[in-house]
């Protein structure tokens, strides 16, 4: 069949979904003040606030690598009692309303928060810091992270992990050196999903992090707060974001190139 | 056949070694396997190649996995590998080389680095390592091809280089899954005279498992017969070979095998019919009646003259084997005749086709089992 | 809320826009207003202009201040617009003032957790204007999309100051308690029907009702103050110097 | 390896992943308001934003469905130019900050919008009405529904799809009795995380469909709204919204469960 | 080869039926396939079963896909089914019945949901579908599983199936993707018989993939061989076996084969060895020599006395056959022996051993190409 042109009950409702995906696209672009763009993406303000989305957008994917990817391992590798209950609650944040997810944070890691005070009581506070921006991205990008290396283990060969064990390689050596390169592809799919999902964050930022122009306010922040009394900078900074989420999806693309 | 083995007794192993190779070493491996699907006992000295064989579902890659600590520990095993007892120790503190019946290079990695990840993983430098590694790929004739990636090669070069991966760590016991399964009669062929050389060469102890018995003749000094977890027989191939003591080792030599009860003429075999023998065994005891296809006869009518075994039955199957075409014949007990192509046609040996057997009594041999 | 549950029966049912700072009162006032079932739809006074501007079926706006306002009188969405009440910003901290705060001054004491609203929102420039009058430089760990996010913070203790409407003090007292900042103007509150009213009558009542006597004591205990006519802010007291 | 305990490097962090996700939930519960809870979850303004969000996303959800699957196919069995684009188009959304996703709807079926205008010349307005919810959420839940499902497609043999054509059946019937069967694990787990999606959706929400009690506010809209003059019932609201998520995971577990 | 099939021609197919099956049938079939890999033309008669055969890759499973519509459509190909072309027809549009290599039954539906499948595609109703279905089932004699969900079939129970599948709706031409190739001795030999039944009954054409000789002979009243995407013979079976003309066929048979140009006394062996034959063909014309490899002997020193062909090499590898082992001997020409195990192991026929082989004249069989 492939080849083929697709049967209509099939292609009318894919148009459908594409056009009613575009429509809003275009109309950001239509809308697009595009004789003020220049002055409007110069603007120092948006500059710093692309700045700083992308310092912690990255932050974010770090910090989700550096947890997910070995939470991906011993959900998909070890087998212990309450692993459902495990995978379960990694992915609440998936569905958690992100502003409720910011008021969770504070209730943990805020100044009265459980973690918090006595955080605080060293010193250590979060709220209001760039470290706190970059733990609300975390809260809401790790998911996807999980998901997505968890699923590329599931479905790897463990033929490779048990020959590299029997040439001497502890189980770290291995993941570290076999398992990791073999699951790239699904890493890199996982990573750039999170990545984008960080930077598009806006309410558990908001709610935890505040909003403080080149220490907590991220893009979203800035386009939101630009709304309020500047329809054309919020739009302008909107298709700045979409500028650069489309690279991110290019690059994802490319790890699915590669995947397939 | 297990109690044959019980760990009291002096090693198998070392026993049969005596009587082929040389001089007898210490015993490298003792094993004794009792689970749910597995109950044997296994010794191995030191150079000796051992070849296990069995059907399918035997459980021969299962004995492999335990004795390379892989999967989940099986209880009622346990390992001794050079008088040490490895039964917990995960598959790195075991000095185990195993190559799974696919080759399973590391994608991802040069020929080169397959060849020295081992050696890397128990500190070797990475010099030194590179330099053996070469040393290895060279031995085994690869060597040209040490900066391709494992996908880049050849089924017959990804074998070699398994088995460079496995030798280079210098193991003690040796572990090999079918080989040369996945390779082509050509490949195959290269690979198996490498695999003779650097087995023979090889210190360490040799398990390795096969469905070829060419592989097995050529390639080990001692057979195992792997059946339902259980072994059925366990000696030098000549012995195995000339007097298979299961069905399937004589059907895998392409044999017609009966199991049955010695009679004083020949064997009961279990179902009714009596071969006559012309050596027959003291009667009453448990035995098996081989016949090689080639000495049955296939008629269409009653046979005339001197055969003395005849019975009667349906053509089942007609399959093609080299040259010659074996006739599948339903009957009790069923055989397996070859005839020439133009036989078939003659006779018309397709299914269902009523026909007659004939064996002579000197083509009957029976052993005990 | 409660009134959409009761059954409607006769009575006409409207829908009013109104600034969140609102809520609570207009609640109470929806619960004693029997004249009509009135649905409630709480936000930001820009956004709720926003909703007006894309064709909100609404029959009754009222914003938090007045350019919002002004914008869809403009516009023609509006009829004339009535005040309703007026707002005073007060320093909003946890309840109890564990950091003894007392004045607009206060809030510039170094190590203080101080949150406000964002400029781009009114309660931001009324608090910018505020803190100008009292000449005190305060720097913020925040600038919050809404006020709400100033109670919110101040509320869960993440801050220990902040400015916002003593109206929304007063709506969470179980946790905030405030300090008045006589420097803030006032935040004139106004109530209008849209043009785009189906039943322009029962929202002209609805007015009526908002901005009666009775309507009044409901705001007030809510922490509002009297609307007053004539636009005023307090005197600017600019120190002569000698 | 599998059954034995992980690698310490591995643990740590797979522990500190787990705990990064359990405190903040948990700081939910603590702050719970146990005793005013019965009270508080039998608010009939909860209650009916709660039934608001149960119909709206899974009209998102069946959106997704009749929109995404044939997208999914589409993408997956037929090729055609700017292919790579469509499906970079069709992910936007996802790294879209879900306000500004709220104002391209605006832009584009608002009142003034693209196609809003001719819409509502004709009478059809979709800002502020529970339709408009409904697309909003559609919006952001879309990208999920046909990742899902495009990667099941991926993956699926090729060779029952054409027995089916040999034995008779055009392509419109092959994907309705062949493939979408073949591939329903893939759906489900796409629609469970497409509606988890939906169900916790704010900012595109707000920003399109406004914020009407019983016809547009969604729980958690309520609970944002909630957050300033009654944070017990905000966390309550919240509460309540992580039951339903977990609800949806355990289904969404059991179709894994299904695929492996 | 393929000129010898140029369209203008009468049809091999109705040509080749007519010195086997009786009745003279108009062709079901007209395929001309000229592409980049391909490079033939196929005539089926009604009623008439083809056997393709060919080695790995030479575009046997291309052919089937191309006369089903499957895949892309490629240029060049022509596919006239009962008088009507069908090349641009979407598969649907062709009454063709595909069994692919693997059953690949529709796994979430049951035995007989599978079988009733083309049926209801072809708009019958529930009720006559699922009638004809048992009917269908029964007659392959898997009736009692029809409830059974494919995953749920022994590999013999589903390849039935899937034959019910593809007839039940009456195709005119019926395809076969190594049916048996699945499955294992035992099974296949009673689903064979099942085939051959049911394509005697079979009034369309039928196409049928194999790589077991016996499989061809058997099932087929025509050979097709097909080489690297071109047909090198094309006969009655007994021509096929009795006359392989090529190296592939003759090697299926287990035979030694050597291309060559006839000389006055034998063949011109490409390589240069002349083999005399006993009956050699008019000199200077392309031929292929054939010799079982049952009529080689194997030496150790050179031989003595009547075979007029000897010449040496070197013991390349050793297979098992049957009860026979297959000595493959480097040498030119490169030759296989059949000899007993026995001999091999008195001889010590392993790889690199040097021997002399000798074939009596009267053994070497010389077919023109
Ligand atoms: N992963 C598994 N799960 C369950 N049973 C298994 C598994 N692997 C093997 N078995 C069972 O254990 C027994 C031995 O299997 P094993 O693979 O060791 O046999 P084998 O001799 O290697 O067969 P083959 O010759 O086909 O490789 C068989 O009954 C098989 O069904
Ligand atoms: N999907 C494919 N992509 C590219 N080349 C292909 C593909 N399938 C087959 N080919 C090539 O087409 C030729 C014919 O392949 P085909 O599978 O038809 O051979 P075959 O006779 O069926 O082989 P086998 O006996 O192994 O089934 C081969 O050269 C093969 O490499
Ligand atoms: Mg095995
Ligand atoms: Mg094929």
């Amino acid at each position: 069949m492939t080849g083929r042109r697709a049967p209509l009950p099939l292609l009318v409702p894919a148009v459908l979904a594409v056009g009613f995906v575009t429509l809003p696209l275009a109309g950001l672009l239509v809308r697009a003040p595009w004789t003020a763009l220049p002055a409007l993406l110069t603007d120092p303000a948006l500059l710093t606030a692309l700045r700083l989305s992308l310092v912690c957008s990255s932050g974010a994917l770090a910090a989700s690598l550096a947890l997910g990817v070995p939470l991906a391992w011993v959900l998909a590798r070890t087998e212990f009692r309450g692993k459902p209950a495990v995978r379960a609650l990694v992915l609440l944040p998936l569905v958690l309303p992100p502003v409720v997810g910011g008021v969770a944070l504070l209730l943990a890691f805020g100044r009265a928060g459980l973690l918090g005070a006595p955080l605080a009581a060293v010193g250590i506070t979060l709220p209001f810091t760039t470290a706190g921006a970059v733990m609300a991205e975390t809260f809401v990008a790790l998911p996807f992270l999980v998901l997505a290396v968890e699923g590329a283990l599931g479905t790897l060969d463990r033929q490779h992990e048990e020959v590299a064990a029997t040439l001497g390689a502890g189980p770290l050596r291995v993941f570290a050196t076999v398992t990791l390169p073999l699951v790239a592809p699904g890493v890199a799919a996982g990573a750039a999903l999170a990545w984008a999902r960080a930077l598009g964050e806006f309410g558990a930022t908001v709610t935890f992090a505040g909003n403080l122009p080149g220490r907590t306010q991220t893009l979203p922040l800035a386009v939101y707060l630009a709304l309020q009394d500047n329809p054309d900078a919020a739009v302008a900074a909107s298709l700045l974001l979409l500028a650069v989420c489309a690279l991110v999806l290019v690059a994802l693309r490319r790890t699915w190139a590669v995947r397939r | 056949m297990s109690s044959w083995h019980a760990p009291g007794e002096p090693a198998t192993g070392t026993r049969v070694a005596a009587d082929t190779s040389p001089p007898v070493l210490p015993p490298v491996l003792r094993a004794t396997l009792r689970t749910a699907y597995l109950d044997l006992h296994l010794d191995l000295a030191g150079g000796e190649r051992v070849a296990l064989v069995g059907p399918n579902g035997a459980g021969k890659t299962t004995v492999l996995r335990v004795l390379a600590g892989l999967g989940t520990a099986l209880p009622g095993t346990r390992v001794v590998l050079d008088g040490t007892d490895v039964t917990a120790a995960p598959p790195p503190a075991r000095r185990v080389g195993f190559v799974p019946h696919t080759a399973a290079l590391f994608p991802h990695l040069t020929a080169l680095g397959n060849v020295t990840y081992g050696l890397r993983s128990r500190g070797a430098g990475r010099r030194s390592a590179a330099a053996a590694g070469w040393d290895w790929l060279d031995r085994l004739g690869v060597a040209e091809v040490a900066d391709r990636r494992a996908p880049e090669l050849s089924a017959g070069q990804a074998q070699r280089v398994a088995l460079a991966r496995a030798l280079a760590p210098r193991p003690r016991l040796l572990l090999l899954d079918e080989p040369l399964g996945a390779l082509d009669a050509q490949t195959r062929t290269e690979v198996r005279r490498l695999l003779r050389v650097h087995l023979a060469a090889f210190d360490g102890a040799c398990l390795l498992v096969t469905h070829d018995p060419v592989e097995a003749v050529t390639l080990a000094d001692r057979i195992v017969v792997l059946e339902a977890g259980r072994v059925v027989q366990d000696g030098v191939p000549d012995e195995v070979t000339r007097r298979p003591r299961s069905r399937w080792v004589a059907r895998l030599l392409g044999w017609n095998a009966w199991l049955g009860t010695t009679t004083r003429e020949g064997l009961a075999v279990h179902g009714g019919h009596v071969l006559v023998a012309a050596d027959p065994l003291p009667a009453g005891q448990p035995a098996i009646a081989t016949v090689r296809p080639a000495a049955v006869a296939v008629h269409v009518g009653h046979p005339e003259g001197s055969p003395r075994n005849t019975w009667n039955g349906v053509v089942d199957e007609v399959t093609a084997s080299g040259s010659r075409w074996r006739v599948h014949v339903a009957a009790t007990p069923p055989v397996v005749a070859e005839v020439t192509p133009a036989a078939v046609r003659e006779l018309a040996l397709t299914e269902g086709r009523p026909v007659w057997v004939s064996v002579k009594a000197t083509e009957v041999r029976v052993t005990p089992v | 809320s409660g009134c959409s549950a009761r059954d409607a029966g006769a009575r006409p049912s409207l829908t009013a826009l109104a600034a969140a700072s609102l809520t609570e009162a207009f609640r109470e006032a929806a619960a004693r207003y029997d004249a009509a079932d009135v649905r409630l739809s709480f936000g930001g006074s820009q956004a709720l202009a926003a909703q007006v501007e894309q064709g909100v079926p609404a029959d009754v706006v009222a914003t938090a201040d007045e350019p919002t306002m002004a914008r869809l009188r403009s516009a023609g969405l509006v009829d004339t617009p009535r005040p309703l009440a007026a707002n005073r910003l007060v320093i909003v901290v946890p309840r109890g003032n564990p950091r003894g705060i007392a004045a607009a001054s206060d809030l510039a004491r170094p190590g203080l957790a101080v949150v406000l609203a964002a400029p781009q929102v009114p309660a931001g420039r009324y608090t910018a204007l505020a803190l100008a009058r009292a000449g005190v430089r305060v720097t913020p760990r925040s600038l919050e999309e809404s006020v709400r996010g100033v109670t919110t913070k101040v509320g869960l203790g993440e801050a220990d100051a902040g400015i916002a409407y003593a109206s929304d003090v007063a709506a969470d007292a179980a946790h905030l308690a405030s300090v008045p900042l006589p420097q803030a103007p006032l935040a004139r509150y106004l109530v209008a029907t849209t043009r785009a009213s189906r039943q322009p009558a029962a929202a002209r009542d609805l007015v009526d009702f908002l901005t009666s006597a009775a309507g009044r004591r409901l705001l007030a205990a809510r922490g509002f103050a009297p609307a007053v006519t004539p636009p005023v802010s307090p005197p600017v007291t600019a120190p002569v110097p000698r």
